[in-house]
């Protein structure tokens, strides 16, 4: 049979995938920020200088990304959604808000004024201003988040392709270690990591790459059994290249795609487990603002309806930072169908 | 039986049907203008390329299209009723009764977790209002007619407990089960091997007599066609190009793309010296991109300004023949003898002297049970018995052979990809045999190249076309300065006829032809001895085959380099190889000179699978040769002749005991059989041209 | 098949041990068996133990002999059929975590109760019909559920009804026994989370067999639509959702966590999360032979269900 | 008992220190509370010292509790919310929870009132020789044990025996008294032969090496609950106790639950104290942070405490909210031989540049009082206000600059919110305020659990200290050269000196000076920044009457009825 050939123009994956401007506008945004949230403190009260140029990268990075994904309108919002968060953390020192650490006048309502300041969120229970807590909460989450994604990215994909690849004995030992991280279930995993090496972002990325990473590599394996059958890695083979070239120029460009899907599924849990995590007093550590340690601290002292906003600010925040990860996948799933 | 068309009512008659898609690209039309008539016990092809419409109108007819597709003109009469006013309850009591259906991918089609029978019963239940018992017999009658084997237990079985061709006849049994009044065939052999395929043909011809059923018969080769339909309807890019009564058109064709697709197609008389094919240059539009006017104007010859891209052309009757119609404005000026492009003959190429010996090659795998703690038994499989042949310098070795042939893993030996078992592989005087690729050197490899079979896997989608050329020329060695590279590249793109700037483009950008082109000009980039081409042309189109089967042969004439060619396709084989192995369950059955393999004496596979072969030449008569069964698994051939279980000439006792003889013709050709060599010698040629008169019936 | 199994439950046993061993490695630790010390005595009084009463103590907590000798000796009696003892809740791990692990067991019983006919159900209207309406509500709602992380929708689902309607109460301790009000917010939220993603997938799996060539078939053999969808697709369609159903299981296991906690409701989540803060090492250590035991189970579970449902490899 | 009975046999420093309020050098609270410590009945005291008495009954029988409520109802469960720890030994207790489970069934010799007033519980009355060394405790009869036998002396030896056993590792072994009563023999301590002396059947007598005051208030500490002469580790196999109730139930992390005894070995069980009201005391297991909202949740009667954070929503919710005016704190102390702090200079800087009376709002806005430095709080009987602390920003930077640190200096504070998250909250105001002074400070937040791993090793930290009734108690605990809990590793013979002297002497005013000495030294020495006191609180519902606040979070339950 012949197969339907239609050139077709690039595909939005594609499009979303053409490295070099994204990249390069990627890494404006997220060196600066990643470098702010962990270094800031110590580089003093000039560090939010180094925010500057990470601005223009996210508004130029959300531009790009309307246009890579407007034939889906989910995808769209979901973009939105989590644009607006990155955008809220890159410039959260330029906003004009109050101190999220200093206590201004406790148990606040919403939209309630004292001492001539106007809460629009009201203030938790030390007197810090909620919407200020709220912005700034973004910040950890996200780097931490995206970074940790990243690093299990990167294992995931090197062991799954070593074992899709390799087969034999590689991917027998490969896959058996999958397997046992696998058959913990995930946030048992977690809390014996976290309470191993004791609660930080830095660990959360270990735990988060301990327990994502499987998943990962057998999404990598199966993608790359999938792909090594295809004549150009059989191309590559017969005319002698290493494997690790292969692995490297002829597969991994190719797991790229549908894997961008998976990675953006995984930014959201990434992000339930930060903030679950943080909640149950094993992950990011006060005083700074996280949105998790906002529940974990206003889960006892809000308990009331009077109350409630201290914790559905937080709650609805995260949730809808998650929303923005999921209809971004399920958007770029839609067309990667259509495509 | 025209006789009786004038009083009867069509079965089924299109008028100006217009179907079309609705993308997020806007309305695209998928068939435009379609008129079909069909009368009460005709059979009528629909024959096209991918991507003309056919299945489209197949699928219109069952009022079934998908929630973006729509009819958006013209009627579909069925028995004189509108279908397209009918209700959908009205549609299904004439769906699965009156009309049926028969699809492409037997698998697919079949509901994986019901039984055979669950799925044949639910038609006379449904349809005829029949008990489950009676239901049930009726299905076992029907499946015995199909001539399946032990029906009560397939009736039990689910459908991937039986093959392929299985599979089909059971598909067809249940479309026959309502004894409907018209059979859609939607390309019903294509997933099948040649030889089941024949035997699928058969049936089908056979059904049409017995129960006198119409049939649309929809294909893209021109040879089923000729062999199941009365009349037929060449489409191309969503309309219907010529129209008429299968002789007519064969032998008269009146449309410049009908012509081209005869021409690009090696029918026996094609020779690759003496009669080159002719491809049809250019390539098929988009749907959204076709031209104004003929659809073909661009690809025509005979295009003229002002004429051909004016308006919507409408199909003209043919003076003398009311049946056969042509959608051409210019088809009565055209001289074909005159105008039509011909291949332009060359000179035959003289061999070499030997380039590639492969003696008693071996190749076993060994597969486990079983896993990392519980230890299975072991099983053999034997992917290639002792296969020995020589290819020498500038010469075409055709390795012939059905799925599981074993051929895939001869190329993965020699390629350095698999370890042979046992056995010699001698490059010149380099023996590749326990040589894998990681210890070739770079020129050994360079001497052997391949080109692939699917053009959507051979290039790296991720890579431009320019880079991936160019990691060859560097890695063999070639050259390694970046102007040269380029340069290589460049002039290997002249080469394989693309144009320059093809290099910065990424894979997507071309289609499948110009894919296999790269494909061609990657391999040939380090100047390789031996070219191993794995069915370089069964996925392309037709039309695209022959340019590119043309252009690898034309450079490995300048190049002198040996190709080795794989095929099922034995029309191919006849045009292009100089030398033929026919290969059947890892071992070589027969092998000769491409005239030694073309006429007796055969091996009975060889000779089944000439029968199998459908031509498109109504000037051919072929004997009639069915194979019964399927091939059998290559974990577990049969003893004795490995074919012993299907051939015609079977002798109990012997063949299915002990592996049979190689018996030797002379200048090579050579039979591994039982039969008796005077036997073989006996045999009648396959294909012979019809007398005048027999032509003419 | 049954070498399958059979392969499977080797597996888990080898994962048990690595990760057992691995487990009683880490807790070894020094820093671990100083915090266990804090944690029975008091940060006060450890920091004023001499060398030799801390020595002494952790004698007597049978800690100072090396961790694979007590890795031995546990395993031993694991195959005895002791689990070990709390130093924390300070009794035997088999009642505490049976007690646990039934707690648990109720929560996941009414989740799953819940959430199977709703979610296949859903699954299978928005399936039915890719594109319609109904489709894309079925699936905005899905994905608006499964964005709500549990904490968020245990928050939410307390503010709502019980702290601002007052209906149900706000935390699940059960002390005054077991009561069907205190359940219902920690299944709600469970539900919540997981509907939509097992929703989803059958939906998936759903569309995917609606547009298959065999439900083509099925069409054009001139079934009714109603024929079609509850003898051709269901049964296909359900196939892939089952699995997930089953690993679901294990999912439970984590989800938990979070709303045990948030509900102090007393199951193996805030048991294991409470044991590993301790830490309780042979609690942490029973509770992961669970995990792991129901991982590998479920997997098995599916495994089976998956090729009984599924001819082709039934009788392959 | 009557007033003249008492008077009779009045210790001679109960007159001195009557003396000393006529002359109003003391105050008439302190009276009441140092002629209690002296065997004087507190109703006595309260006559003498012309103070209406609280409602602590009035009887012959000398009980500590309050008077019975005409209007108690008897009957009923009262739940608290509470963690439920291990109970296996009392001698080891760490937790005060602990002793709660256990405090209804195991008594103490001693109690001490939220007034901060001791009174005999298991004892009837005691005598101090004149010198404080000598100590004469005459037990209350008629007391029974749940098993059927009576509480006799053999029981009090039994257990000052095992505190004093250095294998078993009690806590009362610091005790001041207790302490008294051991020498060190072979590098291991143990009790002085004829430290203890059973004079009768009712009476011990306890000889010590050194004077002590406190030793009533030791009594009611609370790993000195006594225990049956009998009694083996673990307590669940070991049940049995002179109290009212009796534990039926204890899962830990889970709940406690004690009943009224009815029965005691075979005998209806008659309880010494009188009337108490509660069937059922329950205890459920709630984390700190969840008992105030299981307490809104209506789950529970009562709960254990809860933060200052909590106070919002603790005033929302319908019920009673319960402050005690503590002795807990949080003792940010620099370790005097670790660098930077070895350097005085760089204390004192610290110490100057922080505003404690700035700080206290900030994390404990309403209740308890500003620190001053030094650990003696101003609920503390011995307490005397030193000079205001006043704050110098300049004079910090000047002796930072004399320290070698003239362009600041960083320092980093352990902190491990031991006692809740407002450790921390502390913290940031002492940052916030140290930036002025060129002074950065980091913040290094740790897990509880990790912080008891470091309290006394970690150069800056944030220790939190709970409430002990005396001021020489505490500093003897905490800054006496070489104890186990000296986390500052400070060292003075001076301090030690003034500390041995307030100690030993009784004359209030005397004493107070001393301590105050002492307290001085400490303060100059800039080892901490004390910035509060803080206040504890616990909730109880409208239902729940004489429910009683105790600034040690100790639970006596006698006289609660629910309405």
């Amino acid at each position: 049979m012949a197969v339907t050939e239609i050139p077709s123009g690039p595909s939005a994956l594609d499009r979303l995938s053409r490295p070099k401007p994204v990249i390069v506008l990627f890494l404006l945004m997220w060196v600066p920020l990643t470098a702010y949230v962990m270094f800031g403190q110590r580089i003093g009260p000039n560090a939010q200088t180094l925010l500057l140029p990470a601005i223009p990268a996210t508004l130029a990075l959300y531009v790009l990304g309307v246009r890579a994904f407007r034939e889906s309108r989910v995808a769209v919002i979901g973009l939105t959604l989590v644009f607006f968060w990155l955008l809220m953390a890159v410039s959260a020192p330029y906003l004009p808000l109050m101190d999220p650490n200093k206590p201004v006048a406790p148990f606040a309502t919403p939209f309630s004024e004292r001492g001539g300041l106007f809460f629009w969120l009201g203030t938790d229970f030390k007197g810090r201003d909620m919407l200020s807590r709220m912005i700034w909460g973004c910040q950890r989450v996200l780097v931490w988040g995206v970074t940790a994604t990243m690093v299990a990215y990167v294992v995931g994909a090197m062991f799954g392709l070593i074992s899709g690849y390799l087969a034999g004995w590689w991917d027998e030992i490969i896959s058996f270690v999958a397997n046992v991280l696998l058959s913990f279930p995930v946030m048992v995993l977690f809390i014996v990591i976290l309470n191993y090496l004791g609660p930080s972002g830095f660990n959360i990325v270990v735990a988060v790459t301990f327990a994502s990473a499987p998943a990962i590599m057998r999404i990598v394996r199966g993608l790359a059994l999938d792909i090594k059958t295809r004549d150009y890695v059989y191309a590559a083979q017969t005319r002698g290249e290493h494997p690790l070239y292969i692995m490297i120029f002829e597969l991994l460009p190719n797991v790229r795609g549908p894997i961008i899907v998976d990675a953006c599924l995984r930014l959201g849990y990434t992000t339930v487990a930060i903030t679950t995590l943080t909640f149950l007093g094993l992950g990011l550590q006060p005083p700074d603002p996280d949105w998790g340690l906002m529940i974990r601290e206003s889960a006892k002292t809000a308990m009331l309806w009077k109350f409630s906003y201290m914790l559905l600010v937080p709650a609805l925040a995260v949730s809808s930072l998650i929303l923005g990860f999921n209809l971004m996948a399920d958007g770029l799933r839609e067309m990667s169908l259509r495509d | 039986m025209s006789d009786h068309a004038a009083e009867q009512v069509p079965v089924l008659e299109c008028r100006n049907l217009c179907i079309s898609y609705y993308t997020r690209a806007g309305e695209i039309p998928a068939v435009v203008d379609f008129n079909l008539k069909l009368m009460p016990g005709e059979a009528h092809g629909i024959v096209g390329e991918s991507g003309c419409g056919k299945s489209t109108v197949a699928l219109a007819i069952m009022q079934y299209m998908g929630k973006n597709g729509a009819i958006v003109g013209g009627e579909i009469l069925f028995e004189g009723r509108d279908m397209r006013q009918m209700s959908e309850e009205e549609l299904r009591q004439i769906r699965g009764s009156r009309i049926a259906m028969v699809y492409q991918e037997p698998m697919a089609s079949l509901n994986p977790s019901m039984t055979i029978g669950d799925q044949l019963v639910e038609v006379p239940i449904y349809h005829d209002g029949l008990s489950e018992q009676e239901a049930l017999a009726r299905a076992e009658e029907m499946l015995a007619k199909v001539r399946l084997p032990d029906p009560k237990r397939i009736l039990a079985s689910y459908p991937h407990q039986i093959s392929g061709g299985q599979q089909q006849r059971v598909v067809i049994a249940m479309a026959l089960l309502s004894n409907p009044r018209l059979l859609l065939l939607d390309e019903p052999t294509t997933a099948l091997d040649v030889t089941v395929e024949a035997g699928i043909v058969d049936l089908i011809n056979e059904i049409a007599e017995e129960f006198g059923t119409s049939m649309i018969y929809i294909s893209h080769n021109l040879g089923l066609i000729l062999e199941t339909c009365d009349r037929l309807t060449v489409m191309y890019s969503g309309e219907a190009v010529e129209v008429g009564d299968i002789h007519d058109v064969f032998e008269e064709m009146r449309h410049p793309y009908t012509r081209g697709l005869f021409g690009s197609i090696p029918l026996p008389g094609a020779d690759k010296n003496a009669h080159p094919l002719v491809a049809i240059p250019g390539q098929l539009p988009l749907p959204h991109e076709r031209p104004e006017g003929c659809n073909f104007g661009p690809r025509c010859t005979f295009f003229r300004d002002g004429l051909c891209n004016v308006g919507r052309l409408p199909m003209h009757a043919v003076p003398g023949d009311d049946d056969h119609k042509v959608r051409c404005e210019r088809f009565q000026e055209i001289d074909w003898d005159r105008d039509l492009p011909k291949g332009e003959a060359k000179p035959p190429v003289e061999a070499g002297g030997t380039v590639l010996s492969v003696e008693d090659m071996t190749k076993h795998y060994l597969i486990e049970d079983g896993g990392l703690f519980v230890r299975g038994g072991e099983r053999v499989v034997k992917a290639n018995e002792k296969l020995s042949f020589t290819a020498r310098e500038a010469e075409t070795v055709a390795i012939v052979g059905e799925s599981g042939c074993g051929k895939s893993t001869f190329a993965k030996v020699l390629m350095g990809l698999e370890d042979a078992t046992d056995g010699k592989v001698m490059l010149g005087n380099v023996e590749l045999g326990d040589l894998p690729v990681e210890r070739r050197n770079a020129e050994t490899i360079s001497k052997l190249q391949m080109v692939f079979q699917n053009p959507f896997d051979t290039l790296n989608p991720s890579h431009s076309v320019g880079s991936q050329i160019a990691r060859v020329i560097r890695k063999f060695g070639v050259a390694s300065k970046d102007e040269e590279v380029e340069e290589i590249v460049f002039r290997l793109l002249d080469t394989v006829k693309l144009p320059r700037d093809f290099a910065r483009r990424k894979p997507r950008q071309l289609s499948g032809g110009q894919k296999q082109r790269v494909g061609i000009a990657r391999a040939f980039a380090g100047n390789p001895k031996v070219v191993i081409a794995d069915e370089p042309v069964s996925a392309l189109d037709v039309s695209v085959q022959a340019a590119v089967t043309e252009l690898l042969m034309d450079i490995q004439r300048q190049n002198r380099t040996t190709m080795l060619f794989i095929s099922h396709d034995l029309s191919v084989v006849r045009y292009l190889a100089d030398r033929v192995v026919v290969m059947y369950l890892g071992r070589i059955m027969e092998q000769g000179t491409t005239e030694d393999i073309f006429a007796p004496p055969y091996h009975p596979y060889t000779e089944a699978l000439l029968a199998a072969v459908p031509i498109a030449d109504t000037r051919i008569e072929k004997r009639h040769i069915v194979l019964k069964g399927e091939i059998p698994s290559p974990t577990n051939p049969p003893k004795g002749c490995p074919f012993s279980t299907r051939c015609p000439y079977m002798m109990p006792g012997t063949c299915d005991v002990e592996l049979p003889p190689l018996r030797s013709f002379g200048g090579g050709h050579r039979i591994l059989c039982h039969l008796d060599p005077a036997e073989l010698t006996a045999m009648e040629p396959v294909i012979k041209p019809k007398t005048e008169a027999a032509e003419r019936l | 098949m049954l070498k399958l199994i059979l392969r499977r439950l080797v597996q888990m046993v080898l994962i048990m041990a690595v990760s057992s061993l691995l487990l009683f490695a880490i807790f070894d630790t020094p820093e671990f068996k100083k915090r266990l010390a804090v944690q029975e005595l008091g940060g006060f009084a450890v920091s004023a133990l001499t060398e030799e009463s801390y020595k002494s103590w952790l004698a007597a907590r049978g800690l100072d002999v090396p961790f694979y000798q007590r890795y031995a000796n546990w395993v031993g009696n694991i195959l005895s059929g002791d689990l070990g003892f709390s130093y924390e809740k300070n009794r035997p791990v088999g009642p505490l975590l049976a007690d646990r692990l039934a707690n648990t067991g109720i929560l996941a019983f009414f989740v799953f109760a819940l959430m199977i006919p709703l979610s296949l159900i859903l699954g299978i209207l928005a399936g039915m019909k890719e594109g319609s309406l109904q489709d894309r509500s079925i699936s905005f709602i899905s994905v608006l559920t499964t964005s709500i992380p549990e904490i968020a929708s245990a928050i939410l689902l307390t503010v709502i009804f019980a702290l601002g309607l007052g209906w149900l109460p706000v935390k699940s301790a059960m002390i005054g026994g077991f009561s069907f009000r205190e359940l219902i917010l920690p299944v709600l939220t469970l539900v919540i989370y997981d509907f939509g993603y097992v929703a989803r997938m059958t939906r998936a799996s759903m569309a995917e067999v609606m547009t298959s060539q065999y439900i083509r078939t099925a069409i054009l053999k001139g079934l009714p639509y109603r024929r079609v969808v509850m003898r051709h697709a269901l049964r296909n369609a359900l196939i892939a959702p089952f699995t997930l159903i089953v690993l679901q299981l294990n999912w439970l296991l984590s989800g938990v966590v979070v709303v045990e906690v948030f509900f102090e409701y007393d199951g193996f989540g805030k048991l294991l999360l409470e044991a590993a803060l301790f830490p309780d090492v042979e609690v942490v250590q029973a509770c992961t032979l669970v995990a792991v035991a129901v991982a590998v189970l479920s997997q098995i579970i599916s495994d089976i269900g998956y090729t009984f449902l599924n001819p082709r490899i039934r009788f392959a | 008992m009557s007033t003249n009975e008492t008077s009779s046999k009045m210790h001679p420093k109960v007159r001195e220190a009557q003396e000393q309020m006529d002359s109003g050098r003391l105050s008439r609270r302190e009276f009441v509370r140092y002629a209690a410590l002296l065997g004087v009945s507190a109703g006595a005291a309260y006559a003498m010292a012309g103070l209406p008495s609280p409602a602590v009954a009035q009887d012959a029988a000398n009980l500590p509790f309050p008077a019975d409520d005409p209007n108690a109802k008897a009957g009923g469960i009262l739940k608290v919310a509470m963690q439920v720890q291990k109970i296996d030994d009392p001698a080891t207790f760490s937790w005060t929870q602990a002793s709660n489970q256990t405090r209804h069934m195991l008594e103490y010799l001693a109690m001490t009132g939220p007034d901060n007033v001791t009174r005999p519980m298991l004892a009837e009355r005691w005598e101090a020789s004149e010198d404080l060394k000598t100590w004469t405790f005459y037990l209350r009869k008629g007391v029974k044990w749940h098993n059927g036998d009576d509480f006799t002396a053999e029981d009090v030896k039994f257990n000052f025996e095992r505190w004093t056993n250095p294998d078993l590792g009690s806590s009362n072994i610091g005790l001041s008294s207790v302490s008294a009563m051991v020498e060190d023999k072979d590098g291991k301590k143990s009790l002085i032969d004829g430290a203890i002396e059973i004079v009768d059947d009712h009476t011990i007598r306890f000889n010590l090496t050194k004077p002590v005051l406190s030793f009533p208030e030791d009594m009611y500490n609370y790993p000195t609950a006594i225990v049956h002469r009998d009694f083996k580790p673990p307590l669940d196999n070991a049940i049995n106790g002179t109290g009212a109730y009796t534990i039926v139930e204890n899962v830990v992390g889970d709940r406690c639950i004690l009943k009224k005894v009815t029965e005691a070995g075979g005998q209806p069980f008659e309880y010494w104290g009188g009337t108490v009201f509660l069937d059922e005391i329950h205890y459920y297991n709630f984390d700190a942070d969840n008992q105030l909202t299981a307490f809104a949740g209506q789950s529970v009667d009562a709960i254990y405490d809860f933060g200052v954070e909590q106070m919002e929503l603790a005033k929302a919710i319908d019920g009673n909210i319960i402050a005690a005016r503590t002795a807990q704190c949080l003792c940010c102390r620099m370790r005097v031989d670790a660098e930077p702090f070895t350097d005085e200079r760089v204390r004192k800087a610290v110490t100057m540049a922080i505003d404690n009376a700035a700080i206290k709002p900030l994390v404990y806005p309403e209740g308890g009082d500003v620190g001053e430095n030094h650990h003696v709080a101003p609920v503390h009987p011995d307490y005397q206000a030193l000079a205001p602390l006043t704050r110098d920003v300049e004079g910090a930077k000047a002796l930072l600059a004399e320290a070698g640190h003239p362009n600041g200096i960083t320092i980093t504070i352990d902190v491990g919110n031991t006692d809740g998250p407002w450790h921390q909250t502390a913290a940031e105001a002492m940052r916030d305020q140290l930036k002025d002074a060129g002074i950065t400070l980091n913040i290094n937040v740790i897990p509880a659990s990790k912080y008891w791993e470091i309290w006394t090793k970690t150069p800056f930290g944030a220790t939190a200290w709970t409430h002990r009734p005396l001021g020489t108690m505490v500093m003897s605990l905490g800054y006496r050269t070489g104890v186990p809990w000296n986390e500052s590793g400070f060292a003075s013979p001076e301090f030690d000196a003034a500390l041995d002297a307030a100690e030993a002497t009784l004359d209030v005013e005397a004493r107070k000076g001393l301590l105050a000495k002492a307290a001085q030294i400490l303060q100059d020495a800039s080892v901490m920044v004390m910035p509060i006191w803080r206040p504890v609180y616990s909730m109880a519902s409208k239902s729940v009457n004489g429910y009683p606040g105790h600034p040690t979070q100790y639970h006596q339950f006698n006289k609660v009825w629910m309405s």
